[in-house]
């Protein structure tokens, strides 16, 4: 390149655009939007592990993490869906299960090896239909996965039968559900790898880069030579594998599979990821705020159930922490504007 | 006779530059007054202060000699009622509701459907369009629309009109109807205030004419007393404060960019070829069709028919998609940056890498380090200021935010630059940067196209020009003896003013 | 200069065949009602059963579309409401579990109300996300319905009155399809005729107009999330009063099938566009489907593909998405397509 | 005019836009069902001609006509083999079923059960997806003369004389069983246990709650019920559930374990397995005998539960609606024949191999 010698000249000429001081009010707001999460996290942490008897035990910790990481594996993925700004995929619910299914059903006739690739490939299906009739056909992802969802339930429990499969009691996929590190079991691992791999995917690659340009402004996105069609249907199949990997962990926990296991899964990782604190507008939000939103919701169900309250409340608090989680969110967003 | 609205001594500026600077405009009953300027003169400012949308730094509105408060509500109580250039309709209700949009006669909650669009014809009838009442707007052609907006103007019975543009969509015919229309109107006592870069629909139509130029009101004349040719010196009129060294010496090379036969909407079969090294202006006026026409060669927009070929290296590639676009080395510096340009909440690290990520990280995976450091190189070389890559880009100012387009397109070396209105509500410093920028690319054997409205940029930059008006190319000028008055003659619809 | 008096943009006079066209042409329900014929065809020559016996049938499309309706008044604001079915469940646990018949209905109806108030608020005040907020509210409700429930089903205190409800009325009409057209009729005759109701178009269709033109923007949310609440919570009242119980778990299948009868029924979920009427012709399309799959006994999985099928090809025809796929698949053609043109014309040019 | 023409033509592109989905659609409709046909077809083999798709009543021959209108079938394990005995019995009877699936919504069945009177059957089998809401189904079937036989969880007594009969479990004698098992297991003991119920909301997950506790109560205060979560019918969150529990009441506090259904107490016991506790040391019941809990009632892993068995619940429905049609029971239930209770045996490791209570499910 060649020098750029009239810059200077210029330099004198150009004025510097004036930073307007923020108010320390909004500040705090932003502050506790952005950080938020974190807070409450550790301060419901603490305060159970002070308050609730039996919270703190080697033996919760381990529940906990089994709580999370089915539905932690999935909204981790999900949030790619979230972040490119398309609300959310329903159809996780028909994955999981179908997932779990071609596990422990294939995998006692062919083998794992079969089972993982006949699982990827239905994995693939899903990804591609719902990709394609939201980024192509620009159709509304809430209806297009519901749809798939009907369909591909529809299918399972066609080609299942409705039956409940079990895998051999000393399976390997026995032995790693049942499997721990310390307290930590194997699944929970799973979700700490697959949050670290798609925080690097999603920050880190070209690929998430486009999903969370794309959040943020479609039309620059496009006209930055992205072809934005690909980048929704990345986002499904990255959702798709994540929901294909939770369905692995469930069956390996139960050891059995049924088409209804997953029921609830859609909205319930929704949740945690608005919990998280990732915005459904698109653009902002991260992986590991989804993985602090499973985590927050799940030690909540645990103290809960702790404290043998019924499954009502534990219904109320979440729409109510939901509800908190987007306030404080849209608050900041005002005091930010003004 | 008194003036019917008289605007007094208004000022108003946004971000230090003053759109409308001490301008002072009466309008008496039955005169249409015309008020023209190039673009960005500040007409839309004024009249958006007139109908209360804008509150003027200083200066007051008056109505019958009393002044307003300035609200929307205010002026259209008082009688103001403007045609905006954006349609504010809304595309699914019919066409009377939308002229009693927020109005609607009602008896106990219930709309007179009956009442309503008895009075929607009326005032259809009174304009003398004949249109389906009962049509939804979403049905309509765009030149529809516009009449739909008069009637809706119309309706509320002012005392004013002000009508900003109304004829840029519109075809030869419907454009005489409307001037008809307008001084059927101005007879029967109406005030009309007549926005127009079209110098013969203002001889034509119009009774006096007042002349902005950066804000300030320059020339005030009976219609019956002026020329076109005195208008257009009045709305260019400035000092030719061009440099003629800051010109360079084009060496255009091969053809890099030919575009044959191109149509789509609001383009009418144009051909257009760029050299290497070569600058080439598109002139004329807003809604000439220059950005559509630009959108639909690379391929942003879909296009009805033409074949478009950039030539890199002796190789000739079809386009076919803004993706083909890209791969064969075409940068687009869209009109609406805050739209198309930039994700205004990321950071100008990753506003830059957004188009150079095949060639920052071939691998998919993104080296930060080596993203910031091109984003810094880039940075330097625009002259961003301050030059904190990691701040977001909507934290900057407008030609701040304009450089980061720029810049992030520069890394590529890209072969075919387009560039639309790229100094638009830029500050002077940024625009010369940008002038320099612009002129860079094209010594170091870029081919460039530039949209401007903006005359002395138009004419210090480019090579050729051609001048755009309704979809199709008016008329060629060498960039190097073309004059300001030529290129607003053929972009007004007036003859070359010297063949 | 030419004076004329009049400028004919419009089409001008239309003979019958024209009007019907323009008519069609005009009306957003297109795609239902050609899903509604081919429905229509298929169970008459499989199942003539659904016409004979048209109460059943109309039972059907009411239970599936009482909600629609309600929702649909949310939709054409370009908003969505989760909540119905939650609010469905929750209202009816509230009639069962107040003894006093006449005194639990009105409670319910004010569940529903309030919920929509609430909705609104987060909404039209807070700003929140439609979707997110009702999803909170979702959750909320159903947790409600389960401890007010104490987590089993709730009789109505006063069986027999239900029992007495689910009667016909008139011929064959029960109460619930009577009060099924009678919402129809009120919901439509308000986006239609009434002021407030038509300006929901304008809100949807173009906020910032609307609000230019002194629409009160919030206000109208407010009226809207509170129609979709109080149907709502009629449903609630009307399946209560149907089965004599309350289930704190009901509506499973309610949600989603009053999202699909509104789609299907040519709503446009960015609001602005759409009918009560295409709510109603989308309810019929599903409820008459439904039918005729359960009389030919088909597997409730087969049902299911079906029913998906069905709304994935309602979303992805809607005409604007296809128009935008057909233009640049066009354009990717035009390119294709050698222009032939003389080298040189008036009032074009090749530069330089 | 070239612009009409123009339009014109546009107008067809998009009438013929229109009419491809459309085409797509009637030939989707008619390949599935067609497709439906024929797997009717396929499961009807051992009869002669019961499976014509004709459903109108009045077919002539003795073929009978009967909807069976059920909650749940190929979406759950127990209707997945609840239904092949069901349509083998009524393809040997000569009844023509027609089957539905509510999934549990007690307003989608009441819907379907107006079809079907509609319809002008022979009879009604029903399983009611929710026991307090099916009145009306039954006094519409009354008024329309078709006699209704109710299978696997009956109704309110009140409605009882509704139905011309009934077959099946009785789902709170079932947990009262499983809790009689449980107080024997106890002996007398002052011991602490855990409840895993079924979905929350659901009427049989309700019924056999309130069976056990109920039973727990009257018969054995000694044992007392520490606490009770939902397992949701999932064997992964019964386990999550169970372990929970345990925590929050101090796993030195709890001697016994109930589960409504095998699946959930297979849970409930890889959650002290995951602890390393010994199972054999706690006293476990639940109900079923699935393929899942007969193996842990055979590793003494599972100290007691009660046997249901699908296929007899199945052939029973139709064995009960051909009663009904033929007049061997009418309204009401005053014949013996109108009710068949399935013998639910309790099953220990001392029965768990007899071939009397082979798991089905």
């Amino acid at each position: 390149m060649s020098k750029n010698e009239p810059i200077t000249q210029i330099n004198a000429m150009a004025q510097a655009p004036e930073e307007q001081p923020k108010q320390k009010s909004r500040r705090g707001v932003e502050w506790f939007a952005e950080n938020g999460i974190f807070v409450f996290t550790a301060v419901l942490i603490l305060s159970a592990a002070i308050f609730v008897d039996g919270f703190a035990s080697l033996q919760n910790i381990t529940d906990v993490f089994h709580r999370a990481a089915p539905i932690g594996i999935v909204a981790v993925g999900m949030t790619f869906v979230v972040i490119s700004g398309n609300y959310l995929d329903l159809s996780v619910v028909a994955q999981v299960a179908t997932a779990a299914v071609i596990m422990i059903a294939v995998s006692n006739e062919y083998g794992y090896f079969a089972a993982v690739l006949a699982a990827m490939l239905a994995a693939l299906i899903y990804a591609i239909v719902n990709g394609v009739a939201v980024g192509y056909f620009k159709a509304n992802a809430v209806i297009v996965t519901l749809s798939t969802t009907y369909v591909g339930l529809g299918l399972l429990r066609l080609l299942s039968g409705g039956s409940i499969f079990f895998g051999p009691p000393d399976g390997a996929l026995a032995q790693f559900g049942a499997g721990k590190l310390g307290p930590v079991p194997y699944s929970a691992l799973v979700l700490v790898a697959m949050t670290l791999i798609l925080a690097f995917v999603l920050n880190r690659t070209n690929f998430g880069f486009t999903v969370r340009s794309f959040g943020i402004n479609e039309r620059a996105t496009r006209l930055g030579g992205t072809n934005t069609g690909l980048v929704i249907i990345g986002a499904f199949l990255v959702t798709s594998l994540s929901a294909m990997i939770a369905g692995f962990v469930l069956a390996a926990f139960s050891n059995t599979a049924v088409s209804a296991m997953s029921t609830g899964y859609d909205f319930q990782a929704l949740a945690a990821i608005i919990v998280g604190g990732t915005s459904v507008f698109g653009g902002k939000g991260s992986v590991l705020r989804t993985l602090l939103g499973v985590i927050f919701v799940s030690v909540l169900s645990n103290v809960l159930v702790l404290l043998n309250i019924g499954f009502g409340y534990q219904q109320m608090a979440l729409g109510v922490l939901i509800a908190l989680a987007v306030t404080v969110d849209a608050l900041a967003r005002r005091a930010g504007k003004k | 006779m008194a003036a019917v609205v008289e605007a007094k001594n208004i000022t108003k500026a946004f971000g230090g530059v003053k759109a409308v600077d001490d301008v002072t405009v009466s309008v008496e009953a039955g005169e249409i007054h015309a008020v023209v300027g190039e673009n960005g003169a500040g007409k839309s400012t004024l009249m958006r202060i007139l109908s209360g949308i804008e509150f003027p730094d200083s200066g007051q509105v008056m109505v019958e000699g009393k002044e307003i408060e300035n609200s929307a509500k205010d002026s259209i109580d008082a009688g103001i009622s403007l045609v905006h250039q954006e349609l504010s309709l809304v595309p699914e209700m019919t066409v009377a509701e939308n002229i009693y949009l927020g109005g609607f006669p009602t008896s106990a909650g219930f709309t007179k459907r009956k009442e309503m669009k008895k009075f929607a014809q009326e005032t259809l009838d009174e304009i003398g369009v004949q249109v389906d009442i009962d049509e939804r707007i979403s049905r309509l052609s765009v030149a529809l629309r516009q009449f739909v907006e008069i009637a809706r103007a119309i309706a509320r019975k002012p005392k004013v009109l002000i009508l900003d543009e109304p004829t840029a969509s519109l075809t030869p015919a419907e454009t005489d109807y409307l001037l008809s229309m307008l001084e059927r109107l101005a007879k029967q006592g109406l005030a009309i205030i007549y926005i127009s870069h079209r110098i013969p629909e203002v001889f034509r139509l119009c009774h006096n004419v007042t002349i902005l130029r950066d804000g300030k009101l320059v020339y005030v004349s009976e219609i019956k007393k002026t020329t076109p040719q005195e208008v257009i010196n009045q709305m260019v009129g400035r000092e030719l404060k061009l440099d003629l060294e800051s010109r360079r010496d084009a060496k255009p090379g091969d053809v890099v960019l030919s575009a044959v036969g191109i149509k789509a909407p609001g383009v009418n079969d144009v051909d257009l070829e760029v050299r290497a090294g070569e600058i080439v202006g598109l002139g004329g006026l807003v809604g000439a069709g220059r950005t559509e026409l630009i959108r639909a060669i690379i391929g942003a927009d879909n296009k009805t028919a033409g074949n478009v070929h950039i030539t890199v290296d002796g190789k000739r590639q079809q386009i076919t998609s803004y993706m083909s676009a890209m791969r064969n080395g075409v940068a687009y510096v869209p009109e609406e940056r805050r739209v198309d340009g930039l994700a205004m909440t990321m950071s100008v690290t990753d506003n830059v890498y957004l188009p150079n990520r095949k060639d920052l990280a071939a691998s998919g995976v993104i080296n930060p380090a080596k993203a910031a450091k091109v984003a810094k190189e880039l940075a330097d070389r625009v002259g961003l200021r301050p030059p904190e890559i990691k701040r977001e880009a909507g934290q900057y100012s407008g030609g701040n935010q304009q450089k980061i387009v720029i810049a992030k397109w520069l890394h590529k070396r890209p072969s075919f630059v387009v560039l639309d209105e790229p100094t638009r509500g830029v500050d002077v410093g940024a625009k010369a940067e940008i002038h320099r920028l612009v002129k860079e690319l094209a010594d170091q054997g870029t081919a460039v196209l530039v949209v401007s409205s903006d005359l002395p940029e138009l004419l210090e930059l480019s090579d050729v020009i051609h001048v755009v008006r309704d979809g199709k190319i008016m008329g060629t000028l060498d960039g190097a003896k073309a004059d300001e008055k030529q290129v607003m003659g053929l972009a007004a619809g007036e003859k070359l003013v010297e063949a | 200069m030419t004076q004329q008096d009049t400028i004919q943009l419009g089409g001008g006079e239309l003979s019958l065949w024209g009007k019907i066209k323009l008519t069609i042409a005009r009306r957003t329900e297109g795609r239902g009602v050609a899903l509604l014929a081919i429905i229509l065809t298929v169970a008459l020559l499989t199942e003539p059963l659904v016409f004979t016996a048209y109460q059943v049938t109309l039972g059907r499309i009411a239970l599936i579309g009482l909600v629609a309706l309600g929702l649909t008044a949310v939709i054409l604001m370009g908003q969505l409401d989760l909540s119905v079915a939650s609010t469905l469940a929750a209202s009816g646990v509230v009639l069962a579990i107040i003894p006093d018949l006449t005194l639990g209905i009105i409670a319910a109806l004010l569940t529903g109300l309030l919920v929509g108030a609430i909705n609104a608020f987060g909404v039209a005040i807070i700003g929140i996300n439609s979707f997110i907020w009702t999803l909170g509210m979702l959750f909320f409700l159903r947790g409600v319905a389960l401890v007010i429930s104490n987590e089993a089903p709730v009789k109505l205190t006063n069986a027999d009155a239900g029992i007495a409800f689910g009667q016909p009325l008139i011929g064959p009409i029960t109460p619930r399809i009577l009060i099924f057209i009678l919402v129809f009729i009120a919901i439509q005759v308000f986006v239609s005729r009434v002021k407030m109701g038509r300006e929901f178009y304008a809100v949807g269709g173009n906020p910032q107009a609307a609000k230019d033109a002194g629409i009160p923007v919030k206000r109208r949310i407010f009226t809207g999330f509170m129609i979709s609440g109080f149907v709502s919570a009629l449903a609630g009242v009307i399946n209560t009063l149907e089965r004599t119980a309350a289930d704190p778990i009901a509506g499973s299948t309610v949600l989603l099938a009053s999202f699909a009868a509104a789609i299907i029924g040519g709503n446009y979920l960015k609001g602005g566009r759409g009918s009560i009427v295409g709510t109603l012709i989308g309810a019929g399309a599903l409820g008459v489907l439904q039918v005729t799959l359960t009389l030919s006994g088909v597997q409730v999985p087969v049902q299911q593909i079906f029913i998906g099928l069905v709304l994935l090809l309602a979303v992805t025809t809607d005409p604007n998405n296809l128009r935008a796929v057909l233009s640049s698949i066009r354009s990717a053609r035009s390119s294709r397509v050698k222009v032939q043109k003389p080298a040189s014309e008036p009032n074009k040019s090749t530069a330089s | 005019m070239a612009t009409n023409k123009e339009k014109k033509e546009a107008k067809m592109r998009k009438s013929r836009l229109f009419l491809a989905p459309a085409a797509m659609l009637a030939a989707s409709a008619l390949v599935l069902t067609g497709c439906a046909a024929e797997e009717e077809a396929a499961t009807d083999t051992s009869t002669d001609s019961s499976s014509d798709s004709d459903s109108s009543a009045d077919a002539g021959d003795d073929t009978l006509e009967v909807y069976a209108l059920l909650p749940q079938g190929n979406d759950q394990p127990y209707g997945t083999t609840y239904l092949p005995p069901m349509q083998a019995k009524a393809d040997e009877l000569g009844i023509n079923l027609t089957i539905t699936n509510s999934e549990y919504d007690g307003d989608k069945q009441a819907s379907e059960c107006e079809v079907a009177v509609a319809a002008q059957p022979d009879g009604i089998i029903l399983w009611p997806a929710l026991a307090d809401t099916i009145r009306p189904c039954l006094e519409a079937a009354n008024n329309a003369g078709i006699p209704v036989w109710i299978t696997n969880a009956d109704v309110n007594p009140e409605d009882a004389d509704l139905t011309y009969g009934y077959s099946g479990t009785d789902s709170y004698g079932q947990g009262a069983a499983s809790a009689e098992m449980m107080c024997e297991l106890a002996d007398g003991a002052e011991i602490g246990v855990i409840q895993i119920n079924g979905l929350s909301g659901n009427s049989v997950a309700t019924l056999r709650g309130n069976g056990f506790a109920e039973t727990i109560a009257a018969e054995c205060p000694n044992v007392s019920i520490l606490a009770e979560q939902p397992g949701d019918w999932n064997k992964d969150d019964s386990q999550i559930a169970a372990s929970e529990m345990l925590t929050a009441v101090g796993i030195e506090n709890v001697q016994g374990l109930y589960a409504a259904d095998d699946t959930m107490v297979a849970g409930g016991i890889a959650a002290l397995e995951a602890r390393g506790e010994n199972v054999e040391d706690y006293f476990i019941t639940s109900i079923g005998n699935t393929f899942l809990g007969n193996p842990l009632v055979i590793d003494g892993k599972l100290d007691g539960t009660v046997f249901q068995s699908s296929s007899w619940d199945g052939e029973n429905a139709v064995t009960g609606i051909y009663r009904a049609i033929t007049g061997e029971t009418s309204l009401g239930r005053d014949d013996d024949a109108s009710v068949l209770y399935m013998p639910n045996p309790k099953v220990t490791i001392d029965n768990a191999t007899d071939p009397e209570v082979a798991p089905e499910w």
